[in-house]
Protein backbone atom coordinates (compact mmCIF):
# COMPACT_ATOMS: atom_id res chain seq x y z
CA UNK A 1 0.00 0.00 0.00
CA UNK A 2 1.14 3.56 -0.35
CA UNK A 3 1.37 5.59 2.49
CA UNK A 4 0.67 9.65 1.47
CA UNK A 5 2.58 11.46 4.14
CA UNK A 6 1.68 15.75 4.69
CA UNK A 7 4.72 17.38 6.19
CA UNK A 8 4.91 20.08 8.78
CA UNK A 9 7.47 22.85 10.20
CA UNK A 10 10.77 22.24 9.92
CA UNK A 11 10.28 18.70 7.74
CA UNK A 12 9.10 20.48 5.23
CA UNK A 13 12.11 21.07 4.13
CA UNK A 14 12.42 17.54 3.10
CA UNK A 15 10.15 17.70 0.11
CA UNK A 16 9.07 20.94 -1.71
CA UNK A 17 6.32 19.46 -2.42
CA UNK A 18 4.85 19.04 1.36
CA UNK A 19 4.40 15.34 1.20
CA UNK A 20 6.20 12.27 0.76
CA UNK A 21 4.93 8.83 -0.87
CA UNK A 22 6.41 5.86 0.75
CA UNK A 23 5.44 1.97 0.11
CA UNK A 24 4.63 0.25 2.80
CA UNK A 25 3.30 -3.42 3.06
CA UNK A 26 -0.17 -4.13 4.52
CA UNK A 27 -0.10 -3.79 8.35
CA UNK A 28 2.72 -1.82 8.62
CA UNK A 29 3.07 -0.24 12.12
CA UNK A 30 3.98 3.47 12.80
CA UNK A 31 7.20 2.45 14.36
CA UNK A 32 7.75 0.61 10.44
CA UNK A 33 6.94 3.70 8.39
CA UNK A 34 8.81 5.58 11.06
CA UNK A 35 12.23 3.68 10.10
CA UNK A 36 11.41 4.32 6.50
CA UNK A 37 11.04 7.39 6.59
CA UNK A 38 14.07 8.37 8.46
CA UNK A 39 15.69 5.91 5.50
CA UNK A 40 14.17 7.87 2.65
CA UNK A 41 15.23 11.01 4.32
CA UNK A 42 18.77 10.15 4.60
CA UNK A 43 18.68 9.44 0.64
CA UNK A 44 16.86 12.35 -0.49
CA UNK A 45 16.91 15.45 2.30
CA UNK A 46 20.23 14.83 3.86
CA UNK A 47 19.91 18.36 5.53
CA UNK A 48 16.98 16.89 7.56
CA UNK A 49 18.13 16.14 10.89
CA UNK A 50 17.17 12.17 11.61
CA UNK A 51 17.01 12.91 15.57
CA UNK A 52 13.78 15.39 14.40
CA UNK A 53 11.91 12.39 12.64
CA UNK A 54 12.97 10.24 15.75
CA UNK A 55 11.23 12.94 17.65
CA UNK A 56 8.21 13.54 15.67
CA UNK A 57 4.71 12.42 16.12
CA UNK A 58 2.18 10.62 13.38
CA UNK A 59 -0.82 11.67 12.74
CA UNK A 60 -4.15 11.50 11.42
CA UNK A 61 -6.80 14.19 10.87
CA UNK A 62 -8.30 13.11 13.79
CA UNK A 63 -5.63 11.39 16.25
CA UNK A 64 -1.89 10.86 17.40
CA UNK A 65 -1.23 7.98 16.59
CA UNK A 66 1.61 5.40 18.46
CA UNK A 67 4.71 3.23 16.98
CA UNK A 68 2.83 -0.25 17.90
CA UNK A 69 -0.42 1.13 16.02
CA UNK A 70 -0.56 0.28 12.44
CA UNK A 71 -0.55 2.77 9.81
CA UNK A 72 -4.83 3.55 8.77
CA UNK A 73 -6.23 2.00 6.06
CA UNK A 74 -6.18 4.93 3.42
CA UNK A 75 -2.50 5.81 4.24
CA UNK A 76 -3.20 9.24 4.89
CA UNK A 77 -0.84 10.72 7.41
CA UNK A 78 0.66 13.33 8.54
CA UNK A 79 4.39 13.90 10.58
CA UNK A 80 4.26 16.21 13.48
CA UNK A 81 7.99 17.33 14.57
CA UNK A 82 7.64 19.02 17.89
CA UNK A 83 5.65 22.23 17.94
CA UNK A 84 7.13 25.26 18.91
CA UNK A 85 3.76 26.80 18.21
CA UNK A 86 1.05 29.92 19.17
CA UNK B 1 -20.30 22.72 22.31
CA UNK B 2 -21.96 26.67 22.09
CA UNK B 3 -19.94 27.65 24.79
CA UNK B 4 -17.14 27.35 23.10
CA UNK B 5 -15.32 28.87 19.61
CA UNK B 6 -12.46 27.61 17.93
CA UNK B 7 -10.65 29.20 14.78
CA UNK B 8 -7.67 29.06 12.61
CA UNK B 9 -7.54 32.66 10.80
CA UNK B 10 -5.20 32.55 7.64
CA UNK B 11 -3.06 36.15 7.87
CA UNK B 12 -3.34 36.55 4.17
CA UNK B 13 -7.56 37.04 4.89
CA UNK B 14 -7.70 38.43 8.05
CA UNK B 15 -6.01 39.43 11.75
CA UNK B 16 -6.89 37.50 14.60
CA UNK B 17 -10.30 39.65 16.16
CA UNK B 18 -10.25 40.11 19.89
CA UNK B 19 -12.90 42.39 19.86
CA UNK B 20 -15.11 39.05 18.31
CA UNK B 21 -13.38 36.93 21.48
CA UNK B 22 -14.49 39.29 24.16
CA UNK B 23 -18.23 39.58 22.42
CA UNK B 24 -18.37 35.63 22.20
CA UNK B 25 -17.66 35.04 25.55
CA UNK B 26 -19.60 38.01 27.51
CA UNK B 27 -22.94 37.21 28.84
CA UNK B 28 -25.61 38.34 31.63
CA UNK B 29 -24.36 35.66 33.96
CA UNK B 30 -20.75 36.37 33.82
CA UNK B 31 -19.01 39.31 36.03
CA UNK B 32 -15.29 38.08 35.10
CA UNK B 33 -13.55 38.21 31.91
CA UNK B 34 -9.91 37.31 30.99
CA UNK B 35 -8.08 37.22 27.66
CA UNK B 36 -4.76 36.51 26.26
CA UNK B 37 -3.12 37.76 23.32
CA UNK B 38 0.17 36.69 22.44
CA UNK B 39 1.60 39.05 19.16
CA UNK B 40 4.64 38.73 17.38
CA UNK B 41 7.73 40.39 19.40
CA UNK B 42 11.27 42.31 18.14
CA UNK B 43 13.45 40.05 19.46
CA UNK B 44 14.16 36.63 20.54
CA UNK B 45 16.83 35.43 22.64
CA UNK B 46 18.69 38.57 21.63
CA UNK B 47 17.93 37.98 18.00
CA UNK B 48 16.09 40.61 16.03
CA UNK B 49 12.71 39.37 14.47
CA UNK B 50 10.87 40.64 11.36
CA UNK B 51 8.18 38.22 11.13
CA UNK B 52 6.96 34.63 12.03
CA UNK B 53 5.51 32.17 9.79
CA UNK B 54 3.07 29.65 11.31
CA UNK B 55 2.41 25.71 9.84
CA UNK B 56 -0.38 23.84 11.53
CA UNK B 57 -2.28 20.67 10.55
CA UNK B 58 -5.62 22.37 10.82
CA UNK B 59 -7.74 19.40 11.19
CA UNK B 60 -5.82 18.32 14.04
CA UNK B 61 -5.29 22.01 15.43
CA UNK B 62 -9.24 22.58 15.76
CA UNK B 63 -9.60 19.16 16.87
CA UNK B 64 -6.77 19.73 19.58
CA UNK B 65 -8.68 23.20 20.75
CA UNK B 66 -11.71 21.60 21.03
CA UNK B 67 -10.75 18.99 23.60
CA UNK B 68 -8.46 21.47 25.38
CA UNK B 69 -12.16 23.21 26.02
CA UNK B 70 -13.34 21.01 26.72
CA UNK B 71 -10.57 20.04 29.46
CA UNK B 72 -10.93 23.39 30.87
CA UNK B 73 -14.29 23.03 30.74
CA UNK B 74 -14.17 20.48 33.02
CA UNK B 75 -11.73 21.81 35.65
CA UNK B 76 -12.49 25.22 35.76
CA UNK B 77 -16.18 23.75 36.57
CA UNK B 78 -17.90 26.59 36.59
CA UNK B 79 -20.09 28.16 33.81
CA UNK B 80 -17.41 29.08 30.98
CA UNK B 81 -17.50 30.72 27.41
CA UNK B 82 -14.40 30.19 26.04
CA UNK B 83 -12.75 31.41 22.23
CA UNK B 84 -9.32 29.74 21.21
CA UNK B 85 -8.13 31.13 17.76
CA UNK B 86 -4.61 30.98 16.09
CA UNK B 87 -3.22 32.60 13.19
CA UNK B 88 -1.81 30.82 10.30
CA UNK B 89 1.14 32.00 7.41
CA UNK B 90 3.19 35.08 7.31
CA UNK B 91 2.57 37.67 10.49
CA UNK B 92 4.78 40.58 10.61
CA UNK B 93 5.68 42.26 14.19
CA UNK B 94 2.74 43.19 16.40
CA UNK B 95 0.60 40.99 14.63
CA UNK B 96 -1.65 38.60 17.30
CA UNK B 97 -0.74 34.98 16.65
CA UNK B 98 -3.24 33.39 19.57
CA UNK B 99 -6.04 34.67 21.52
CA UNK B 100 -7.67 33.19 24.04
CA UNK B 101 -10.69 34.77 25.67
CA UNK B 102 -12.79 33.14 28.80
CA UNK B 103 -15.89 34.60 30.64
CA UNK B 104 -16.83 33.17 34.00
CA UNK B 105 -19.07 34.34 36.77
CA UNK B 106 -15.99 35.35 39.01
CA UNK B 107 -12.30 36.72 37.91
CA UNK B 108 -10.55 33.66 39.77
CA UNK B 109 -12.57 31.26 37.28
CA UNK B 110 -11.69 33.52 34.23
CA UNK B 111 -8.07 33.95 35.07
CA UNK B 112 -7.71 30.16 35.65
CA UNK B 113 -9.68 29.27 32.75
CA UNK B 114 -7.38 31.60 30.03
CA UNK B 115 -4.51 30.63 32.17
CA UNK B 116 -5.11 26.29 31.56
CA UNK B 117 -6.07 26.97 27.87
CA UNK B 118 -3.21 28.65 26.87
CA UNK B 119 -0.45 26.52 28.55
CA UNK B 120 -2.34 23.46 26.84
CA UNK B 121 -2.62 25.32 23.97
CA UNK B 122 1.28 25.87 23.55
CA UNK B 123 2.08 22.48 24.47
CA UNK B 124 -0.29 20.62 22.88
CA UNK B 125 -1.40 21.85 19.69
CA UNK B 126 0.21 20.57 16.25
CA UNK B 127 1.44 24.61 15.33
CA UNK B 128 4.91 25.14 13.76
CA UNK B 129 6.71 28.71 14.33
CA UNK B 130 9.17 29.69 12.08
CA UNK B 131 11.01 32.77 12.93
CA UNK B 132 12.20 35.13 10.39
CA UNK B 133 15.37 37.45 11.27
CA UNK B 134 17.08 40.82 10.33
CA UNK B 135 19.98 39.39 9.22
CA UNK B 136 18.09 37.49 6.50
CA UNK B 137 18.23 33.90 8.33
CA UNK B 138 15.41 32.03 9.85
CA UNK B 139 14.73 29.00 11.80
CA UNK B 140 12.17 26.84 13.05
CA UNK B 141 11.32 26.90 16.90
CA UNK B 142 13.00 23.95 18.88
CA UNK B 143 9.48 22.49 20.68
CA UNK B 144 7.64 20.12 22.74
CA UNK B 145 7.57 17.14 21.27
CA UNK B 146 4.04 15.67 20.29
CA UNK B 147 4.92 12.03 21.16
CA UNK B 148 4.04 11.28 24.76
CA UNK B 149 6.94 9.55 25.86
CA UNK B 150 8.88 12.86 24.58
CA UNK B 151 6.78 15.55 25.80
CA UNK B 152 6.72 14.11 29.75
CA UNK B 153 10.05 14.43 29.95
CA UNK B 154 10.31 18.12 28.44
CA UNK B 155 7.63 19.30 30.47
CA UNK B 156 9.75 18.18 33.70
CA UNK B 157 12.54 19.72 31.91
CA UNK B 158 11.41 22.98 31.42
CA UNK B 159 9.23 23.84 34.19
CA UNK B 160 5.45 24.35 34.17
CA UNK B 161 5.74 27.78 32.81
CA UNK B 162 7.19 28.46 28.95
CA UNK B 163 9.18 31.20 28.07
CA UNK B 164 8.78 31.20 24.39
CA UNK B 165 7.60 33.77 22.60
CA UNK B 166 4.10 35.08 24.69
CA UNK C 1 5.01 56.86 34.18
CA UNK C 2 4.44 56.72 30.24
CA UNK C 3 4.33 52.87 30.72
CA UNK C 4 0.89 53.28 33.02
CA UNK C 5 -2.42 54.75 32.23
CA UNK C 6 -5.07 54.89 34.57
CA UNK C 7 -8.26 56.76 34.57
CA UNK C 8 -12.21 57.25 35.88
CA UNK C 9 -14.62 57.25 33.59
CA UNK C 10 -17.98 58.68 34.09
CA UNK C 11 -20.60 56.21 32.76
CA UNK C 12 -22.69 59.45 31.45
CA UNK C 13 -20.04 60.64 29.04
CA UNK C 14 -18.63 56.81 27.97
CA UNK C 15 -18.54 53.30 28.47
CA UNK C 16 -14.71 52.26 29.46
CA UNK C 17 -12.48 51.31 26.01
CA UNK C 18 -11.14 47.72 26.17
CA UNK C 19 -10.08 48.23 22.89
CA UNK C 20 -7.58 51.31 23.79
CA UNK C 21 -6.00 49.29 26.91
CA UNK C 22 -5.14 46.52 24.39
CA UNK C 23 -3.79 49.19 22.01
CA UNK C 24 -2.00 51.36 24.77
CA UNK C 25 -0.48 48.08 26.28
CA UNK C 26 0.84 46.59 22.62
CA UNK C 27 4.99 47.33 22.10
CA UNK C 28 7.36 45.55 19.63
CA UNK C 29 9.09 44.14 22.92
CA UNK C 30 5.96 42.73 24.29
CA UNK C 31 4.95 39.28 23.39
CA UNK C 32 2.24 38.74 25.84
CA UNK C 33 -0.85 40.69 26.70
CA UNK C 34 -3.29 40.08 29.81
CA UNK C 35 -6.84 41.48 30.34
CA UNK C 36 -9.17 41.73 32.50
CA UNK C 37 -13.04 43.17 32.04
CA UNK C 38 -15.33 43.20 34.64
CA UNK C 39 -18.79 43.13 34.27
CA UNK C 40 -21.86 43.88 36.00
CA UNK C 41 -23.42 40.77 35.69
CA UNK C 42 -27.67 39.38 36.36
CA UNK C 43 -27.28 37.67 39.73
CA UNK C 44 -25.36 38.25 43.10
CA UNK C 45 -25.56 36.05 46.01
CA UNK C 46 -29.05 34.70 44.08
CA UNK C 47 -30.63 38.49 43.52
CA UNK C 48 -31.41 39.31 40.29
CA UNK C 49 -29.40 43.00 39.57
CA UNK C 50 -30.81 45.33 36.96
CA UNK C 51 -27.68 47.85 37.17
CA UNK C 52 -24.84 49.30 39.43
CA UNK C 53 -24.44 52.85 41.04
CA UNK C 54 -20.09 53.10 41.25
CA UNK C 55 -18.96 55.97 44.11
CA UNK C 56 -15.93 56.67 44.03
CA UNK C 57 -13.57 59.83 45.20
CA UNK C 58 -11.60 60.55 42.44
CA UNK C 59 -8.28 61.83 43.54
CA UNK C 60 -7.54 59.59 45.84
CA UNK C 61 -8.59 56.48 43.55
CA UNK C 62 -6.40 58.24 40.70
CA UNK C 63 -3.61 58.16 43.14
CA UNK C 64 -4.39 54.49 44.61
CA UNK C 65 -4.21 53.62 41.24
CA UNK C 66 -0.98 54.73 40.14
CA UNK C 67 0.64 53.41 43.51
CA UNK C 68 -1.02 50.01 42.33
CA UNK C 69 0.49 49.99 39.08
CA UNK C 70 4.24 51.25 40.43
CA UNK C 71 3.62 48.17 42.92
CA UNK C 72 2.98 46.10 40.10
CA UNK C 73 5.69 47.16 38.13
CA UNK C 74 8.26 46.72 40.84
CA UNK C 75 6.94 42.75 41.62
CA UNK C 76 6.75 41.93 37.89
CA UNK C 77 10.58 42.86 37.35
CA UNK C 78 10.36 43.42 33.56
CA UNK C 79 9.25 45.65 31.31
CA UNK C 80 5.67 46.51 31.37
CA UNK C 81 2.94 48.92 29.94
CA UNK C 82 -0.26 48.91 32.37
CA UNK C 83 -3.30 50.54 32.12
CA UNK C 84 -5.95 50.46 35.00
CA UNK C 85 -9.41 51.74 34.50
CA UNK C 86 -13.06 51.97 36.25
CA UNK C 87 -16.44 53.20 35.54
CA UNK C 88 -18.32 55.29 37.84
CA UNK C 89 -22.10 56.41 37.78
CA UNK C 90 -25.08 54.39 36.58
CA UNK C 91 -24.10 51.49 35.18
CA UNK C 92 -26.34 48.81 33.33
CA UNK C 93 -25.94 44.98 32.85
CA UNK C 94 -23.38 44.16 30.93
CA UNK C 95 -21.80 47.63 31.21
CA UNK C 96 -17.98 47.07 32.07
CA UNK C 97 -17.19 48.17 35.87
CA UNK C 98 -12.95 48.23 35.16
CA UNK C 99 -10.68 47.28 33.00
CA UNK C 100 -7.35 46.19 33.49
CA UNK C 101 -4.23 45.32 30.88
CA UNK C 102 -1.14 44.33 31.24
CA UNK C 103 1.49 43.89 28.24
CA UNK C 104 5.21 42.30 28.94
CA UNK C 105 7.52 40.14 27.09
CA UNK C 106 6.39 37.13 28.30
CA UNK C 107 3.15 35.39 29.13
CA UNK C 108 3.56 34.43 32.57
CA UNK C 109 4.55 38.12 33.59
CA UNK C 110 1.68 39.31 31.58
CA UNK C 111 -0.96 37.25 33.64
CA UNK C 112 1.09 37.72 37.18
CA UNK C 113 1.02 41.57 36.19
CA UNK C 114 -2.63 41.73 35.53
CA UNK C 115 -3.70 39.10 38.39
CA UNK C 116 -1.98 41.64 40.92
CA UNK C 117 -3.50 44.71 39.87
CA UNK C 118 -6.89 43.75 40.11
CA UNK C 119 -6.46 42.23 43.32
CA UNK C 120 -4.72 45.14 44.73
CA UNK C 121 -7.46 47.47 43.01
CA UNK C 122 -10.21 45.35 44.84
CA UNK C 123 -8.77 45.80 48.14
CA UNK C 124 -7.94 49.01 48.11
CA UNK C 125 -9.24 51.32 46.13
CA UNK C 126 -11.96 53.70 47.86
CA UNK C 127 -14.68 52.83 45.42
CA UNK C 128 -18.53 51.94 46.55
CA UNK C 129 -21.08 50.23 44.44
CA UNK C 130 -24.70 50.22 45.23
CA UNK C 131 -26.31 47.13 43.65
CA UNK C 132 -29.83 47.68 42.61
CA UNK C 133 -32.56 44.80 42.33
CA UNK C 134 -35.32 43.96 40.02
CA UNK C 135 -37.90 44.37 42.78
CA UNK C 136 -36.55 48.05 43.78
CA UNK C 137 -34.46 47.85 46.68
CA UNK C 138 -30.75 48.25 46.59
CA UNK C 139 -27.86 47.81 48.61
CA UNK C 140 -24.45 49.34 48.98
CA UNK C 141 -21.64 46.36 49.05
CA UNK C 142 -20.24 45.20 52.65
CA UNK C 143 -16.88 45.44 51.85
CA UNK C 144 -13.22 45.65 52.45
CA UNK C 145 -12.44 48.39 55.61
CA UNK C 146 -9.76 50.87 54.20
CA UNK C 147 -8.16 51.08 57.36
CA UNK C 148 -5.10 49.14 58.05
CA UNK C 149 -6.12 47.57 60.81
CA UNK C 150 -9.40 46.33 59.96
CA UNK C 151 -7.87 45.27 56.44
CA UNK C 152 -5.38 42.73 57.30
CA UNK C 153 -8.11 40.97 59.65
CA UNK C 154 -10.29 41.06 56.62
CA UNK C 155 -8.24 39.53 53.92
CA UNK C 156 -6.84 36.85 56.33
CA UNK C 157 -10.69 36.11 56.85
CA UNK C 158 -11.69 36.25 53.45
CA UNK C 159 -8.95 34.51 51.84
CA UNK C 160 -6.67 35.96 48.97
CA UNK C 161 -9.54 35.41 46.55
CA UNK C 162 -12.12 38.00 46.44
CA UNK C 163 -15.32 36.45 45.03
CA UNK C 164 -17.03 39.33 44.74
CA UNK C 165 -18.33 40.81 41.67
CA UNK C 166 -15.90 40.01 38.45
CA UNK D 1 -11.98 75.64 63.26
CA UNK D 2 -14.12 74.16 60.64
CA UNK D 3 -14.42 69.92 59.55
CA UNK D 4 -15.70 69.41 56.07
CA UNK D 5 -16.63 66.26 55.37
CA UNK D 6 -17.23 64.54 52.08
CA UNK D 7 -19.41 61.63 52.11
CA UNK D 8 -19.47 58.11 50.07
CA UNK D 9 -21.09 55.00 49.46
CA UNK D 10 -23.14 54.01 52.01
CA UNK D 11 -22.26 56.82 54.01
CA UNK D 12 -23.88 59.22 51.50
CA UNK D 13 -27.29 58.13 53.24
CA UNK D 14 -26.34 60.61 56.41
CA UNK D 15 -26.75 63.98 54.46
CA UNK D 16 -28.73 64.58 51.27
CA UNK D 17 -25.75 67.37 49.93
CA UNK D 18 -22.94 64.50 50.53
CA UNK D 19 -20.55 66.22 53.33
CA UNK D 20 -21.12 66.94 56.76
CA UNK D 21 -19.71 70.13 58.15
CA UNK D 22 -18.48 70.20 62.10
CA UNK D 23 -16.77 72.43 64.32
CA UNK D 24 -13.66 71.04 65.93
CA UNK D 25 -11.23 72.21 68.27
CA UNK D 26 -7.87 73.38 66.75
CA UNK D 27 -5.24 70.15 66.87
CA UNK D 28 -8.21 68.02 67.19
CA UNK D 29 -6.97 64.24 66.08
CA UNK D 30 -8.19 62.08 63.52
CA UNK D 31 -10.18 59.84 66.51
CA UNK D 32 -11.46 62.55 68.06
CA UNK D 33 -12.97 63.60 64.54
CA UNK D 34 -14.66 60.12 64.56
CA UNK D 35 -16.28 60.28 67.76
CA UNK D 36 -17.86 63.81 67.17
CA UNK D 37 -18.97 62.13 63.97
CA UNK D 38 -20.74 58.84 65.50
CA UNK D 39 -22.85 61.52 67.90
CA UNK D 40 -23.82 63.94 65.10
CA UNK D 41 -25.12 61.24 62.65
CA UNK D 42 -26.33 59.37 66.13
CA UNK D 43 -28.17 62.63 66.25
CA UNK D 44 -29.20 63.94 62.75
CA UNK D 45 -29.49 60.35 60.73
CA UNK D 46 -30.16 57.23 63.08
CA UNK D 47 -30.03 55.31 60.45
CA UNK D 48 -26.73 54.82 59.33
CA UNK D 49 -24.97 52.32 61.44
CA UNK D 50 -22.20 53.45 63.96
CA UNK D 51 -20.35 50.55 63.11
CA UNK D 52 -20.09 51.70 59.69
CA UNK D 53 -18.95 54.52 60.77
CA UNK D 54 -15.95 52.93 62.98
CA UNK D 55 -14.50 50.56 59.89
CA UNK D 56 -14.28 54.10 57.62
CA UNK D 57 -11.14 55.42 57.21
CA UNK D 58 -10.72 59.35 56.50
CA UNK D 59 -8.73 60.49 54.13
CA UNK D 60 -7.77 63.76 51.85
CA UNK D 61 -7.49 63.59 48.64
CA UNK D 62 -3.85 62.41 48.60
CA UNK D 63 -3.62 59.67 51.69
CA UNK D 64 -5.42 58.04 54.20
CA UNK D 65 -5.76 59.04 57.76
CA UNK D 66 -4.83 57.29 60.72
CA UNK D 67 -6.21 57.57 63.92
CA UNK D 68 -3.63 59.71 65.81
CA UNK D 69 -2.99 61.91 63.08
CA UNK D 70 -4.26 65.19 63.30
CA UNK D 71 -7.24 66.96 60.80
CA UNK D 72 -5.64 68.87 57.82
CA UNK D 73 -5.25 72.28 58.62
CA UNK D 74 -7.79 73.21 55.37
CA UNK D 75 -10.38 71.08 57.08
CA UNK D 76 -11.17 68.98 54.13
CA UNK D 77 -11.89 65.54 54.42
CA UNK D 78 -13.57 62.35 53.00
CA UNK D 79 -15.05 59.57 55.22
CA UNK D 80 -14.35 56.14 53.50
CA UNK D 81 -16.60 53.32 54.58
CA UNK D 82 -15.29 49.68 53.93
CA UNK D 83 -15.25 49.78 50.10
CA UNK D 84 -17.10 47.03 47.88
CA UNK D 85 -15.74 47.93 44.78
CA UNK D 86 -14.61 46.79 41.16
Amino acid sequence: MKARILLHGALREADPAGRIELDVPAGCSIGELRERLVAHVREHAPGVGEDLLRRSAFGTRETILHDHEPVPEDGELAVLPPVGGG
Amino acid sequence: MENLHVEIVDRSEAKLNVAAALEFVADPRFGGIANFVGRVREFNRDREVTGITYDLFEPLVLKTFREIGARTLAEVGAPLKLWIAHAQGDLGLGDPAVVVAAGTPHRDEAFRACRLTIEALKHEAPIWKQEHYADGDSAWSEGCSLCDEHREAERAAAGFHGTDHG
